[in-house]
């Protein structure tokens, strides 16, 4: 194993939750911002890049590319909102 | 007051929570579920929500709201679970001295939540079902 | 449903008169008697109306909405008589498919409303009176 | 007494009631139109002079200056409105 390697908790929602196929993963990559996140996540589960649009959120907060992440961090992947 | 219940919402009960006395203006709107989408029928929405994100979404757009329009309360409540056609799905209720500072507030606050707010409507009609919105 | 009303508005009852499940937006303004005018404390709002144009000309603002948004269904209740601060004066329910246009008919008829239908309110303050909007 | 007089009824709502001293009068004049009539009550009550406007229903139509008048026609005083 890659020492770099770090292990990140995801929640999942809506579509995003039916195609990791759980309210949450875990997952291990070789960085620690959203934008690595996002194309692991991609890479594991291609479904994701057909939607409209994938958000992270970081501890509740719409988080940008460059946002560094914690192992602790509560992190979601939010795909397209559908609310109202 | 913001909050996301898994139980019917009760609308005169929300409407009185952004009611004040200073107030002359109260707007409110509600959506309901629809019994027909694509010219099909409708079975049934199933709402689900990243809960406490959702809550603290709604109430930047209400900070937002306030920051525009002379907000004098607001009650923002938004069903999550499993809903039937006639089922109330989301009450925005708001009050501002005038009447037009109401309309343009409670639109503003339902239009972004629609936008912003984590949550997510899967639609299930008589011949299949779709997360809302999902792909492009 | 259009009714002029001698005894206290029902806000739910009305919300629910114009709500139709095939129409997924409602919006409803509720017009409140405020405890406070011109920095006066009001004592009591005394409404009269001439009753039988009251309702036709109302009748004649939801038809011109009708011809400019898909209502689906509507309410409209004044009150009549003697208010007192946090009494409900008007209500204005709209359904519509999509809400825009919920909100855009719900304001055009309130609007309307106000500029054009016989009812009249007399404003009674800690130290006076006035009919609203006789003089220039 | 002019033989072409005529008697009408008028109801009288909000500040025009006031002025009027009552929910209705009767009024003659010598005319028959809208105008006739919104002029003979300016003259017999000259506060409705001072209103912000004084429109006339007839049959619970709002009635421009040169619509006519029956004796039977049910008239009212409009006084600026203010519900809501």
């Amino acid at each position: 194993m890659n020492t770099n390697m770090k292990k990140y908790t995801v929640l999942a929602f809506g579509i995003a939750k039916d195609i990791l196929g759980g309210r949450q993963c875990e997952i291990e990559l070789p960085g620690n911002t959203v934008s690595a996140l996002r194309t692991a996540l991609v890479g594991q589960y291609p479904a994701l890049a057909g939607l409209r649009s994938l958000l992270i959120a970081v501890n509740s907060e719409y988080a940008e590319d460059g946002v560094l992440l914690e192992e602790r961090d509560e992190i979601a992947l939010i795909p397209p909102v559908s609310g109202g | 007051m913001i909050t996301l219940s898994e139980t019917p919402l009760d609308v005169q009960q929300i409407i009185q929570a952004a009611t004040r006395l200073q107030a002359g203006a109260i707007n409110a709107f509600i959506g309901t579920v629809r019994d027909n989408a694509k010219g099909k029928q409708v079975l049934r929405l199933e709402y689900e929500a990243y809960e406490s994100m959702a809550v603290a979404e709604i109430q930047k757009i209400v900070d937002a709201a306030a920051a525009k329009w002379p907000l004098q309360a607001y009650a923002i409540s938004h069903r999550v679970g499993v809903l039937e056609p006639g089922d109330v799905a989301v009450v925005v209720a708001v009050s501002t001295p005038h009447r037009a500072d109401s309309f343009a507030a409670c639109q503003y606050i339902i239009d972004t939540l629609k936008e912003t707010v984590p949550i997510w409507k899967k639609e299930v009609l008589e011949d299949g079902e779709e997360w809302i919105s999902a792909h492009p």
